[in-house]
Parts: structure tokens; C-alpha cells; sequence
């Protein structure tokens, strides 16, 4: 092994990327789902988080296949269709330590699973839950999802004469405090998003539109790769300083927001034109509901809220993950029996 | 004879009814309404009972409302410890007018009304003996606080029929201390109820029934517990780590015993808990996060009843095509549908062995004792790692809210058993890992949890096909393959399932088969049948499913053998004939009872001695 | 001989493989991937044989993913109309380099290899025949267009195949026709394709293999059509007006080709929709929108697969219990869990004949063609209204979205029923009116709809318990008399369920059950067994549950009885045991096939000789 | 009967208030159910909704029982928990000239069946869907629902440690064009909205706070009688102008707003103090997460779109009811059927 070769680039685990990736894909060739596949896998390369901590969730459709394509070495389960949320809380109560990465689609979580999805939400279960969105059921072959926008046109030319549930809007109303949207297609974007989300304690909710390229990317429907490209919006530009990496860089006065993670990482937002404050909800909602309006794709960190205690935290759980815990501390002793028997004479 | 109803033939036997006592053999009802607080003055006169050392059991028949409708508290005390519900009550405290004139009616000669004396039962009927007493008015006695009233009138009732029965006050004050334990205005109130109660009946009550109490010695160093609490238990002291729940009767309390006993029992050196209890969105979320948490390595459990069986339909045949273990407690009510809320029945037997669509088949353990909800739902989460399944417990209203006696329970010897879940170190002892591999001949396979530091450790768990080594596959070989191992897997259960208890008798030729809170009634009804019609039975409780060999054995012993049920459709029943050899399926008889109240042996003794006759020819 | 197939057998009878002539009977198997648009140039060739007048059918085996994976369509053709699915394949077209190998391997021998010519398959092996063809190469000449001439590259196969076959041109044509209805451009491209095909065949190819078509009568006026197109059209000529539904493989495009098939034949004058499909946001709703339609006099239904059965559980116990008529169509895959979503089982019997918690019964209809798809499908509904009960209708993947040959449908002589629903005059007539009283002794009540306006036509419909009246009640009489009631109409519903189809030979002693799919293999494989080893059987297809009583008769009328499933666990065979008397049982032996592919003549064929010759020593 | 008493009052159909009631509660003697009971009554009977045409439709819950103790001549529907959406949906698909009432709770509706809520709200089905709020499970015995208020606390003593669900807020994020609160113990206000609602075509979502007198009415709860007393506020004073009584009163200029509802009837709303504006949804949303933070208690219509199309329309159904059909409107004749067979050959 002494020979000169160039080594491998290694993140901070001394693990290359490879190490990082999953079996292949058997999504259809361009699918957005494989795009966010390959962030996924750099951004939890580059963060450098060991792969037998986490644990991929997901419930069933082609984005639900995907916890198979990224980080071969973590356990995965693709549950059923719509409860993932529920699966990903059970094991998050088991075991405190892991890293949960939850990847559903729309139909999955906007559908059959929006009540889930709500609760998970609600709770504030740590976890990275990310909605590859692509407006349609891919899976069942094409039919329209509750996500796909009023007047969108199927593949078949028929028009959704429902409005669209924005998953965003409805993650702010349930009280989420890490709620960003990204594009497949911008993947610049999307590693530093989720690796902001590595940091943050909570539920992580990140919908990023994913074009269906076998049934959801022709002219008419507003989840094409055509039709995000042309509408997508920044609200700044995103990038994020790891808490092992903290280079200072001088920016403009003003121009930069950092914002500061409970693992001591930052995540810092260059302002477009839009001077946005991320921290302010009522804002926010008030944009999604402006931008749905207007039919832009607005992406970026919609809103965060550090610091806040995630759902373990409430329920006050013993720091060793409960699915480690010994005999010893789970069985009460005989004493605690004969002192409820004697109650009970 | 036929015609008569045996405990009338009882008293008969001891003289006509009134003159000859009975003593420590007779029910208790007492009709009221919801949400009037009459439970506290229940359980007291109940205790009381129990504090004379005389058998008893205390069976809440309550309307699916909050307050307001008609309740029945029934306490079946039995020297021989027959406490099942008895058809037939000798003392009824007629406390509600809405019911007072069907109750009294129902009533068989010979037997007791204490009731409200403005109610004015006495009109009734003549062959009833009647003891008015004016309740609301010595309420007055004690207070003045009209709320407090209501309740105290509840704790006249008591002290009247203890002084009736012959109860010692002295064990009826102490069953007030332990009811209002630390409450001391409140034991002052009700022991002074308790005294105008006794004072009123010296002296205007002259007793000429014959049911009585005697001091006893059935109860010393007893317990009297409800099955849920002891359901609850047995999951603390299995060690369960994560338990999902969403409220419905009957199991609701299942989860909130349990809750409280881990407040006080499991919490770490720093106050930290060594559990989870939530309180999840639906049964679909609560069966999933127990999933979740199983697969990653919690002890986890759900409690739920009829309605939350049918919606963890779809996540129950993952859990088992995905072998993830859970433990999964039905206290059974009323179905179809929402059905009757708070009536009991064992209806859901069916689709317990058999839940979800696809080939599925469930272990399912049946306790049929407070003591085995412990030591039975202890079980079940060892078997549910063993196993790496999905494990049912069925518990039903009648066993899960009722009070039942027992001997107090014991820990069991035998460590847990946390089944095949592979470490770090193991897998480097190894240096290879298939998740779904029968390596040792007995088809269940090991498994490795989340976040096990070995590159060897990660699989990846999916509802839809897979082979040996977790991989998606949608071959034809390795589905069947699995699917065949999964059927050897349930052969394997067979030898680890709780076996049936079986009381013989090498001289009977009919054979009894219950299970459940059946239990019960249906050893009164073996004394009955060996007593009144000389019929001798075996008896064999099954305990769990998958079945055992014990229970081909018992058919073969007998000629015929009756299998008693509560339900319509004679679900165990249908499930021994999908199983059993046609010799065996050929004696099987059905029994079966399911009005919503719980089974008693006067049924069961009348169904088969008639099916007996037509059988005889 | 048991070692060898009988189609082997039959090459060798006719002399060795390669020299006779094998006529009318062969399987093509077209192996490529998914998503590369083969599926049309199989439906030519399949529709040009048929168009030959020479029975057929065709099979898509494909994977659970949208593109990219191997796929393998099946054509089967045979003179005598046997087109269940047959193992062994006579012509492989090898078109996806992944599986090339695995594919030709599996081959018997004298088969044939038509393939593109780089994957260099001849040399795996050396006795089978292989038609190099380079398929990309021809492609070119038709299209510079790289996506179309990968689209025509399959075309080109249909020719090779047409031409080596002797399948007319003209039927090719014809069939190119019908498949590019209306869209000329692509006619022509095809045509050339065939064109290039055939001219290729013509120059390179020197015939060495057997298999031949020719041309017969056996189609002429028939009709090809998927089992759930079948349904949908059985659904709109019943008149249905609500279906809701939520997408799952296989039964999204029973609702998918209803809502074609409405869009054209069911508006109103003004142009308005006489119905209304709705995509549901999950099979809870869905099923929950068809009882309240119903409920409020629509005829409903809603279509899914497995998981979707499991997650209706608990509605379908509230529309059995409540008494609400509706259509569920189960397109059943395999099972448990997701498990193989593109395969086919019959694994969802005991789910669906007692689906939910409690004493429940269902009402399953089950077509085993195309034709009956149309007819018992519309006979659902009737049956869903006149007995106010939910109906399924058990399909299956390889019935629902295979092809069949069929007669055309008939729509049927006897007008909708619809049941006892009474009008305001009705109502006005009577004077009065109890939900579930048993007015008329079959144990069916009558119902009024919501809006019918007299004062008289209000019901509180519950899932809790309720009397005669519809009136909330925990009655322990009233509920008995309800659930006697429901298990009466389900006796009822015996007399009015589709009967049985039985093949009946006075000197057979071996009688085979079976249902749904299973029908055409097992009409195969009854003349194998009478052909190759004499063995003469009865057959009864079961068509619906509750069983009615040509089942009894009939296997009183046999030594023994093959119930034939495409399930592990013997799931109809079960129901059997649940409710035959004993000797029938004694009677019943099972055939199971569960791989997921659909079952073939010579497994029923092998595996009942196999058990028979154990049968008799 | 020609003697003289005086004529029992009657409404426009000539019925009387008591052809509107029920069968007696069975509910607790002072639950809030009971109170919105009696205005159920007495909004249907003074609108003269013909009984018959109403549709009563619930899940499970105390609340849920309520459709048996009003309108004793409609057709109801106690069907099971958390799905009375669906259930709901699908009569009105089958008869379009039902007057749809739905009575849910908060667990029934924020808890187990909160997707199917959300879902019919997105779909706009023509529903008056009331929620009796009382923030616990009141027949099972007082456990917290989803609506909750976070730290408020539970009869038996335990803070609620997970933040509540909105439901007017989740309305307005799902597109309902009606939102409106009100409260058990303010009759006018809620007969007024009731008839409001009665007029609207489409989801009305009326979230009413109902107190849970046995479990729900302590000290420390935010649900109880004492506390919404104190907390309501009133966006408005709200009256209801009927179609068939158009009275003209003058008001003071600016004094009041009028809403014309689709049947010609008008909601006259006088402002109060807080001038607000119940046709602008950011507005609406920004106010009910400052009053939710403020624990107020916001009464009143929160917002109203009138003219929207509804699920019915979407679906361009026909005039007659789907039931009301004969087969002669339903079944294609002999020659569509050849057609089609025609096609297969
Ligand atoms: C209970 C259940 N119902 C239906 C299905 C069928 N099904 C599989 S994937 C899917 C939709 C997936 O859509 P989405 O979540 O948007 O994922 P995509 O394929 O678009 O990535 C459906 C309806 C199922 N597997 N389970
Ligand atoms: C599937 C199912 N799960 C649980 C229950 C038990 N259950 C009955 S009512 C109820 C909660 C009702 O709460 P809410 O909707 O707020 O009504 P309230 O009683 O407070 O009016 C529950 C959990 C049930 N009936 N069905
Ligand atoms: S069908 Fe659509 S979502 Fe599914 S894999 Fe193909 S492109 Fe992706
Ligand atoms: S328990 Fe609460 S919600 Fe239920 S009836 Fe009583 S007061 Fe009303
Ligand atoms: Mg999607
Ligand atoms: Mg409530």
C-alpha cells in the first residue's frame, strides 16, 4: 500500500465517497429521485456522519425505493405506503443516537400519508424528512397527486382541478422548525440544505421537486425540469460551514446571514434581491402563499428556528438509547413487584 | 328439573327460600348510573367481602356514555371461588329509577331489593323481599353540600348491606382507608355513611332473607387486580421500552396502568425514563411506531381493541413478512363494527390468527387469568423477539376492566429472552450476515439493529419480496422459499407457545375446550354438570395459538368435545378445523354465547346438557 | 417417463424435435426490458395470430419498477384454446442482454432463439436452434431517429417472428392497424419495420424449428380484452354512479378504463356526467366514499389490491354491520405486505370472506374469464343492493391485466335490480317503517334513502348497536337478534350467488375444485390427466362464497376432491373446512401453487399424480 | 281544532322548532355538544331547511353522537372514527341535493382523521363540518386530542407538552372558502354562522369550542367554560339577513360590512374594534397565529370567499342526483355495447 497513488479524497471519518453509496438504481434513467440520491450521498459524505448511525426510512412509490441507492452500510426500511412517519418515530424512540433520513414522495406523504405527516410534524421528531416531489404517483404510473398544482396537465391531457396541498405552508402551520424547498436539478443547493439539516435537532422538512421524466415532464405540467428551471426563485444563496471547518470570510456588510446550528455548524445565506428573513413565520407564509399564487418555485430556507427541544427531549427519555438498555435497568426488581402486590391486597 | 333454575332448586333444597341461611354464595347488583360515583362505594363493599376472606369478583356492566345512563355493578361472592358472572342476582340495590321496575321484575323468587324508598318498588311483585330505605334523606344526615350528598348516599348502600350480610364493619372501614388512601376527610365522610348505613337498618330493617357472610380464610395474602393493570405489569417487568397507544375502550386503561406503574418503576439513576409511552394519532400510527421501535431494537407494544385490530391490518402483515417483533394486546369487545364498546366477546379470534391480506398467520397468547395476563403478556414479548413476529394478546372487557382474585405474582426465573439480534463482535466473529437465513434449522433468522458498529451489519428491511440476504427480489424461488420458512417458523412457534392447561378426568368422555375469561365459568359448569347430571368432563384451556400437540392428544381422549365460545361464528372452532386431521375436526361441537355479557356457567351447563340429550338420541 | 415433460414427450412422438411439424401450438416468450416500448409490437404479434383464427393468449410478466427491467411477455396459442400459461417456452426472443443468458439456459432443448445477433448467445449452448437477427443494425434503415428506431427494433421482431412462424402479412398489418388506430405516421413506420423484418427472415434465415402457424377458425367474432377492462365494463352497463378509488397495481386500470369507457357512453343530454369517478387520497376514503354513496342510493363501488383490502377493514365491518350495498373490487397480487406487487396470487380469500374485527361474513363473487368479468361483475351489483351488504369481486393479476380471448358480451335479459328501497309512497302506503326489521322472512330489510321526503323515511344508520328500528341499543336481546338476523342473511345470499360451473364424468372418482384463474390450466391439465395417465376427474369452479349447494353434491359425488389455489396457506380449501360437514371434509385435498406466476396445466397435472399415486399406496 | 290557542310559531315551511329536534341526549347535563345542539335546531328550523333534505353525518365521539339529538326527520349517519369525511363525500356525490351536516370532534377530526379532513377541505365538498372542540377525548375519558393547547393541563393534573392544531388555520391552508369559530356558549354568534353556513356552497369549516364539563372544565384548562368566557374575542358582531326577509336597517357608514352569500342571503358583520377584513386569507392566517399566541380566544366568520365552485362542479355532475337515476339514464344501451365490442375484436 505504499505505492504513490493519489489517495482517495476522504472526509473527516477518513471514509471516500464511495463508501457513502447504495446499490444501482432501477429508476428510470433522469429521474429527478436519482439526482437527489447523489446529494444525499455527498452531503452525508462531506458532513462526514458515520453510516451505521443512521437509519433510512421510507414508505413505498420510485422516491421511497431510493433510501436503497445511497448508504449501502445503513440499515433501511421501506415500510408501507403513507407511514413512514410512524415507523421513523418508533425507531427514533428506540434509539435516540441514530440519524433518521426519511425520503417519501408526494403522493406518499401528501396523500394517504398527510395525517402522518402531520403528526410527525407536529411532534417534532428528529428526523430529516424529505418529500421528493414530483406531483404525480411515478410508481402507479402517472396519476395526479395532491401536490400536483391547480390547472397542471397530466401526461394523458387531463387538467387537476384541485389546489395543490403545499407541503411547506403545511409544515410551517404544524409547527415545523427547519422547512426548506430545493430542485433536483440545483444541486449545489440542495447538499448545503441538507447539510444544514444533518445539524439541526427536529424535524427537518425538505421538499424538493424531483421531475417524473416518464410521466410528469412534458408541456403543461409545472413539475417539469423545464418548467422549474424557468420559474425556480432563490431566496439567497445557501451554503454551510461545518462546525470542524470554521474559515472566516469576509462578506459585505449586510449581505450575509449566518445562521448558527445547535451542533455549532452555520449556515450561511447570501441575500438576492428578496432581503429574507428566515426566522419570521408569519413572513413566510405569507410568501408561499404569494409565490404558489404567482407560480414561482421558490427554493431556500423558508424558515428556521433553532434551539427549540425535538420530541424526545419532551419525553424526557435516559441518554442510552432505549434499544440498548440491559435487563438490569428495565426490569424493575422483586421489590417493585411485592410493593405493587401489597397495593393490590 | 329442567325447568328450574339450579341455584332455585339450592335454595329449595335448604328449605323454601327464606328461613335456611346461604351463606357466602350469592350476587350483589347494584343498579345506578354513570358518573354518579357509585364505583368508590362498589369496590368498598366489594373489598369488604373480600377482607371477610370469602371469594369474589366485581363486574362493572356500564353503558358506552360518560354519565347519566344505566350502570350495573355486580359482586359474585362464592365460597367455592365460582366467580364468574352468575345469571341470577339475590341482592339488588335498586338506586336508579330509570331501571328500578325491569330490575326488580327480572329478579327470580325469593330474592332482595334495597332500594330507594321513594321509588316505591314494593308494588312490584310480592315474591321478592323488599328493604326501602330512605337513602337521600340520611344523605342529609352527613352534609350539606348537595354534591358530596349524591356521592355519600352511594356509601349508605354499603353500610345497609353490610349490616344486612353480616359483613364486620371493622373490614369495611378498612376497605374505605384503602379506597381513599391519604384522602382523610374523605374516609371521615364515608365511614360516617357507612355508620348511619348500620344504624338505619338495626333499626328499622328486619332481615328475613338468607344470604349471609362468614368469615372465611379463601382470601388471605390474595390480590384483586384488574386484567389490564396486570397486562400492564407484565410489559413493565418484561422490560418494554417503547409503548404506543390511542384510547379506545376497553383497552384505553391498559396503557394508562401502565403509564403509571413506569412513572414510578422506570426511571434511571438520574430521573431519566427508561421508556417511551405515546399517545399516537390513530392505531395505524401506533402500530407503526411499535414497528419502528422493534425493528430497532425497543421492546415495543400496542394496546388496542376490535376497531384498531382491523386498521393495523396493512402494518400487521408487514411486520410479519418483514419478521419485526411487537407485542400487540386486543381486549376484545363487541364487533362487528364499533359494535357495543363496553360489552365483552371473543370475536376477534378470526382475525387475529389471520390478519392482513396475503398468506399471513399470527401467534396469538390468550391468557385466561389476571395472573397469566402478567406472566403470559411477560411472555409474549420473549416470544415476540424469539419468534421476530408480530405477538397478539388477547385479553377481553370482562378479564381486562373487571376486578379478579388472585395469588400475587411472582417473577419468573428465567431471564428475558431477547431472541437472535447479532452485535458488532458477532459479526466479526462471523465475517458474514444474511438477514433472512435459516441457519439453524428452525427458520428463524438472525438479525442485526440500526446503528451496530460493523460494516457487516446493515440490511435492508422491505414488506415487498426479498431473499436470504434481505435483497430485493421478485424471483419465484426465493418468494416461495421464504414464504415456506416463514410456515416452518410458525411450526417452530408451536413448540415455544404457551400450552393449554388441561384438567383430565381418565372416566369423562366429553371434552370441554374454552379459553379466555371463559375460564372461569366454565369450571362452575363442570361441578354443575358432574353434580346435577352426573355428566364428568376433561377440560382443556388453550392458551395461545399457534395449537399444540396437547391439544390433537385431548381430542383423541375424548368422544366428543365441545368447544365454548364467545362469539357468533365459532371462530376458534373454525380455526381447530382448518388445522385438525378430519378424525379430530369430527367431535367437534360448538357452544356459543355472545350477547355482550360475559359467559356463565348456568349457559353453559344448559347448551350442553341439551346438546348432549339430542346427541344421545 | 415421470421424469420427462409431456411436451418434450409430444416433440418426441412427433420425431425428435427439429424434422414435424408442431402446428398451432407453441409459446413465444419475448424477453426485453421495461419502458422500451415492446409492449405494442407484442400486442401485434399476438393479435396477428389471433387474427389467424388460432385461440391465444398474452402474458406481460414485468417487474415492480417503471423502466429499465427485465420483462418477459408470453404468447400462447393453441388450437385446442388451452392458453393458460405453459413453462416451457418454444421461441424465445432474446432482446435484453441482462437476462439473454438466463434465459436461453432455461430453454428445453430443440427450442428456439431468435436474438440480436451481438449478444452472441449460440455458443451457451448447442442444442436449441438460434435465429441470429441484428435487430439494431435493421433498425437504422428504417429511422435515424435514435428514440424511434429503439421503438421499431421491436417491430422488427414481429416481422422475423411473423415471417419464421407463417403468420400472413396481412394479419400483421391488420393488427398494426388496430394498434396505431388513427395515427398514420406511425402505421407506416411499423409496417416497414415488418417490411425490413420479413425481408431479413426471407434472406438469412433457414427454418430448422418445427413450430408453425396456420391458419384456423377458432376466433372468428371473438373479442380480446383484460379482465379489468372486462370489470369496467360490467360496472357501466350495471349502472354504476360512484366508483372512487386510489391507485395500486393490479386493479388501477379497472377504474382507469371505467372512467374511458364513461367518459364516452355515460352523459346526459346537456353533456353531464351520469356518475362520478373520484381518485381518492387513500383506500380508507376511498372505501368511506363508496358506503356513503350507498348509503345514499348510488350504486357504488371502489377497485384496489391487497393493501388496500387491509386498510378497508375496518369500514367494510361498519357497511356489513350497518347493512350499506356496495362493490369492492379486489385485482388481488401476491401477498403478504407489499410483497410481489407485480405477480400474480389468490391469496386474499380468507381476508375478504371475513374481513374486520368481529362475527362477520362476506359475500365474494369470483369471475374466472373475461366474459364473467363483464357479467358477475354487473351481477355484483344487483346482489350488493338486494341483499345491502358489501360485495367483492375477487380478480387477479393475470386475469385483470393479461389478454383474453372471449366471446363478445351480452348485456343481460333481466332488468337492475335494486333492491328493497322504499319510496315516500311506499312509505305512505305501510304507515311505518323499521330499518331492520325482517319483514319478509329472508332476513333483508328494506331501507329508505336520504332525501326521500316523508316524515316517516329518517333512520339513524350506526356501527354501534341498534334495534329492529335502527334505534341506538346495548340490549343483549337486540343485539342477538341483529347478528341472528345478518347470519340468516347470509344464508339467504346462497340462494342468489352465482352457482358453481361443473364439469361433471359420471365414471370420475377424483373430483377437482378450483376459482378464478386457475380455470384454464386446470381444463388443461384435466386432458393431460385423462390423456397421459387416464386418470378421468369432475371439476366444480367455485364462483362465489357463501358456497351454495352444488358444492356438497359434488364432492359427495367424488372419492376425493383437489381444491386447486394459487396461495400457501389452502385458503379456500379452509373456508371448506369452516363449514362442510365432516365427511365432506374428510374428502378434500389440496394443490397449491404460490410463485407468483400464474399456475400452468402441467404443475395441477404433476402434482395430482404425484398425490394420487401416494392416494393408493 | 278550530279552538283558539294560540298557533305554535312556525318557520317558512310552516314547521315548528320542535320538527327539528332529536331524541334526548345522553350526554353529560352542561357539555358544550348539547349547547351547539340547540342552535343546530334552531339555526335549521329558522333558515327552513326542509329536514328531509338533510344529510347528518358524524364519526365517533361524544360529539359524534350529537346528530341523534337534532333533526329527528333527516337521515343520520354515525359512521366510524375520524372518517366521516369520506363517508360524507361520498353521499354527497350520490345526492347533490342533500344539505350535508357533518359533527365531528377534535380528536376525531385532528387526530386519527386528520388526512381525511384535510382532504375534504381541499376538495371543497359541499359540507357544513362542524368540530365541537374541547381538546380532549371526552368518551374515552378526558386524554389529550390534537388540539390541545400546549402546557395546558389535564384533569388528572399532566401538562400537555405538544403544540395544538389550528383547525381554522389548516382550513384556510387547505383552500376552504368558509372559516369561522365561535364558541358553545355564545348561541347568537353560532346561529348566525350556522346559517351562514347553511348558505354557503362548498366546506364550511366551523370550529366551535365546546367545554368538556367532566374532563375538560378545570383550572389550567384552555377549552373550559371559564376560559373561553374570559378569552373570546369577537372579530365582529355577526348577524344573519335571510334571503326570504331582506330588511333594509341603516347603519352607521362604515359601521358594517355585508357579505352576500350564493342563496341571496347576507351576513351583516358590525365591526368592532379590530376592523377586520374576513375576505383576505394572509391576513386571516397572520391573525390567528398572533391570537393563538396570545391565547385569545377569536370568534367570528375568519373567512369567507363566496362564489367558488365546488366539488360537485368540478366533477360536472348532472342536475338529478346520481341516486336518483333509473336505469334508463344509467345503463348504455345494447349498441354501446356493441361498439365497444366491436372495437375488442
Ligand atoms: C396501501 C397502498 N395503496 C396503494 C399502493 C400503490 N402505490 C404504490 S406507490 C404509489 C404512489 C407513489 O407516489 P409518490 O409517493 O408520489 O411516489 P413517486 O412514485 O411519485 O416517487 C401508490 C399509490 C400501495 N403500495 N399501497
Ligand atoms: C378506530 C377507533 N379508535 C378508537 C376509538 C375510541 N374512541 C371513541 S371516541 C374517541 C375520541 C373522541 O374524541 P373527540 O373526537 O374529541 O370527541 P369528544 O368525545 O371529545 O366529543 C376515541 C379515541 C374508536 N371508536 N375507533
Ligand atoms: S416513473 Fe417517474 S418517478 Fe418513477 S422512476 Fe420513473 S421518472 Fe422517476
Ligand atoms: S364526557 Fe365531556 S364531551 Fe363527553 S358528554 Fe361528557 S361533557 Fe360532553
Ligand atoms: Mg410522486
Ligand atoms: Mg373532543
Amino acid at each position: 500500500m505504499s505505492t504513490t497513488t493519489t489517495p482517495p479524497r476522504t472526509n473527516r471519518l477518513g471514509l471516500g465517497i464511495g463508501e457513502y453509496k447504495g446499490g444501482d438504481s432501477t429508476l428510470c434513467a433522469g429521474c429527478g429521485h436519482d439526482a437527489i440520491t447523489s446529494q444525499l450521498i455527498r452531503a452525508f459524505w462531506e458532513y462526514g456522519v458515520e453510516p451505521q448511525r443512521v437509519a433510512k426510512l421510507s414508505g413505498i412509490g420510485c422516491s421511497s425505493k431510493t433510501p436503497a441507492y445511497f448508504l449501502r452500510q445503513s440499515h433501511g426500511f421501506n415500510s408501507v405506503h403513507g407511514r413512514m412517519p410512524a415507523v421513523g418515530t418508533g425507531a427514533m424512540l428506540a434509539n435516540r443516537d441514530l440519524v433518521a433520513v426519511g425520503i417519501s414522495g408526494d403522493g406518499d406523504s401528501a396523500s394517504i400519508g398527510l395525517g402522518q405527516f402531520c403528526h410527525l410534524l407536529r411532534r417534532n421528531v428528529p428526523m430529516i424528512y424529505i418529500i421528493e416531489n414530483n406531483g404525480v404517483y411515478g410508481l402507479t404510473k402517472g396519476q395526479f397527486s395532491a401536490t400536483a398544482d391547480y390547472g397542471s396537465k397530466s401526461k394523458g391531457g387531463a387538467l387537476n382541478d384541485l389546489p395543490a396541498i403545499d407541503v411547506c405552508a403545511l409544515a410551517l402551520e404544524m409547527g415545523c422548525n427547519f422547512v426548506a424547498r430545493s430542485f433536483a436539478g440545483d444541486p449545489k443547493q440542495l447538499v448545503a440544505l441538507i447539510k444544514a439539516a444533518i445539524s439541526h435537532r427536529g424535524t427537518v422538512l425538505l421538499d424538493v421537486v424531483s421531475p417524473c421524466v416518464t410521466f410528469n415532464n412534458h408541456e403543461g405540467s409545472t413539475k417539469s425540469y423545464p418548467f422549474a428551471k424557468q420559474h425556480e426563485e432563490l431566496l439567497h444563496e445557501i451554503s454551510y460551514v461545518p462546525f470542524f471547518e470554521q474559515i472566516e470570510v469576509d462578506y459585505e456588510e449586510g449581505s450575509v446571514v449566518d445562521v448558527e446550528m445547535h451542533d455549532g455548524s452555520r449556515v450561511r445565506l447570501r441575500k438576492t434581491e428578496r432581503d429574507y428573513d428566515p426566522t419570521d413565520k408569519a413572513a413566510a407564509l405569507a410568501m408561499l402563499m404569494r409565490t404558489n399564487h404567482d407560480e414561482e418555485l421558490l427554493t431556500g430556507l423558508i424558515y428556521i428556528n433553532e434551539g427549540q427541544p425535538d420530541f424526545l427531549a419532551s419525553l424526557d427519555l435516559c441518554e442510552t438509547p432505549l434499544a440498548r438498555l440491559g435487563s438490569e435497568a428495565v426490569v424493575p426488581g422483586e421489590s417493585a413487584l411485592h410493593e405493587v402486590m401489597e397495593s393490590l391486597t | 328439573m329442567s325447568q328450574q333454575s339450579p341455584d332455585a332448586a339450592v335454595l329449595d333444597e335448604e328449605g323454601g327460600g327464606s328461613s335456611a341461611s346461604v351463606i357466602n354464595d350469592f350476587s350483589i347488583q347494584v343498579a345506578t348510573v354513570n358518573g354518579s360515583g357509585s364505583q368508590s362505594a362498589n369496590l368498598v363493599l366489594m373489598r369488604s367481602i373480600f377482607r371477610m376472606g370469602i371469594p369474589v369478583s366485581g363486574k362493572n356492566l356500564f353503558p358506552s356514555n360518560i354519565a347519566g345512563l344505566p350502570t350495573w355493578f355486580t359482586i359474585r361472592a362464592n365460597k367455592d371461588g365460582w366467580t364468574a358472572r352468575r345469571k341470577e342476582i339475590d341482592i339488588l340495590v335498586a338506586m336508579n329509577p330509570a331501571t328500578a321496575r325491569e330490575d326488580v321484575l327480572d329478579l327470580e323468587p325469593g330474592r332482595v331489593v334495597v332500594y330507594e324508598d321513594r321509588l316505591n318498588l314494593s308494588e312490584l311483585r310480592s315474591d321478592v323481599i323488599f328493604y326501602p330505605v330512605p337513602f337521600a334523606k340520611l344523605a342529609t344526615e352527613i352534609t350539606t353540600d348537595s354534591r358530596l350528598r349524591k356521592l355519600l348516599a352511594n356509601m349508605l348502600y354499603v353500610g345497609v348491606v353490610g349490616e344486612l350480610m353480616g359483613i364486620e364493619t371493622q373490614e369495611i372501614d378498612a376497605a374505605i382507608r384503602k379506597q381513599f388512601k391519604g384522602k382523610k376527610k374523605a374516609v371521615e365522610l364515608n365511614m360516617q355513611a357507612i355508620a348511619i348505613g348500620i344504624r338505619y337498618t338495626r333499626e328499622h330493617i328486619r332481615k328475613i332473607d338468607p344470604f349471609r357472610c362468614e368469615r372465611m380464610d379463601k382470601t388471605a395474602g390474595k390480590i384483586i387486580i384488574d386484567g389490564n393493570a396486570a397486562c400492564a405489569l407484565g410489559a413493565m417487568f418484561a422490560g418494554v421500552t417503547v409503548a404506543t397507544w390511542y384510547p379506545i375502550t376497553p383497552s384505553s386503561s391498559l396503557c394508562e396502568s401502565l403509564e403509571g406503574y413506569m412513572k414510578r418503576y422506570r426511571h434511571d439513576q438520574d430521573g431519566k425514563a427508561t421508556y417511551a409511552i405515546v399517545q399516537a394519532e390513530d392505531e395505524l400510527a401506533a402500530v407503526g411506531m411499535a414497528i419502528g421501535a422493534g425493528w430497532a431494537g425497543a421492546r415495543s407494544m400496542t394496546a388496542t381493541s376490535g376497531p384498531g385490530i382491523s386498521l393495523m391490518s396493512e402494518f400487521v402483515g408487514l411486520a410479519y413478512y418483514a419478521e419485526i417483533p411487537l407485542v400487540i394486546f386486543d381486549i376484545t369487545r363487541v364487533g362487528p363494527s364499533t359494535g357495543l364498546p363496553t360489552r365483552t366477546q371473543q370475536s376477534d379470534i378470526l382475525s387475529l390468527a389471520l390478519l392482513s391480506h396475503g398468506d399471513t398467520r399470527h401467534v396469538v397468547i390468550i391468557p385466561g387469568t389476571v395472573e397469566e395476563c402478567f406472566s403470559l403478556s411477560l411472555e409474549a414479548f420473549n416470544l415476540a423477539e424469539e419468534l421476530q413476529t408480530p405477538v397478539f394478546v388477547m385479553s377481553d372487557l370482562d378479564l381486562g376492566m373487571n376486578n379478579w382474585m388472585a395469588d400475587p405474582f411472582q417473577l419468573p426465573t428465567r431471564p428475558l429472552r431477547r431472541g437472535k439480534v447479532l452485535s458488532a463482535e458477532d459479526l466479526a466473529e462471523a465475517g458474514e450476515f444474511g438477514r433472512y437465513r435459516d441457519v439453524d434449522g428452525d427458520a428463524i433468522p438472525y438479525r442485526t439493529l440500526p446503528g451496530t458498529d460493523h460494516p457487516l451489519a446493515a440490511y435492508f428491511t422491505r414488506g415487498s419480496g426479498h431473499d436470504a440476504d434481505a435483497k430485493y427480489s421478485e424471483r419465484a424461488d426465493d418468494y416461495v422459499n421464504n414464504m415456506n420458512r416463514l410456515k416452518r417458523k410458525y411450526d417452530t412457534a408451536r413448540s415455544m407457545a404457551p400450552a393449554p392447561v388441561v384438567h383430565d378426568d381418565p372416566d369423562a368422555r366429553v371434552g370441554l375446550v374454552a379459553f379466555g375469561t371463559s375460564d372461569v365459568a366454565v369450571g362452575e359448569s363442570r361441578v354443575q354438570l358432574e353434580r346435577e347430571y352426573g355428566v364428568r368432563t376433561r377440560y382443556l384451556r388453550l392458551r395461545a395459538l399457534p395449537f399444540t400437540a396437547e391439544l390433537d392428544a385431548f381430542i383423541d381422549r375424548c368422544d366428543r368435545v365441545y368447544v365454548i365460545e364467545q362469539n357468533r361464528d365459532a371462530q376458534m372452532s373454525m380455526l381447530m378445523k382448518m388445522e385438525l386431521p378430519v378424525e379430530r375436526i369430527g367431535k367437534l361441537r360448538s357452544v356459543l354465547h355472545y350477547s355482550g355479557l360475559p359467559i356463565d356457567a348456568r349457559f353453559i351447563t344448559d347448551e350442553l346438557i341439551a346438546a348432549e340429550r339430542k346427541e344421545n338420541g
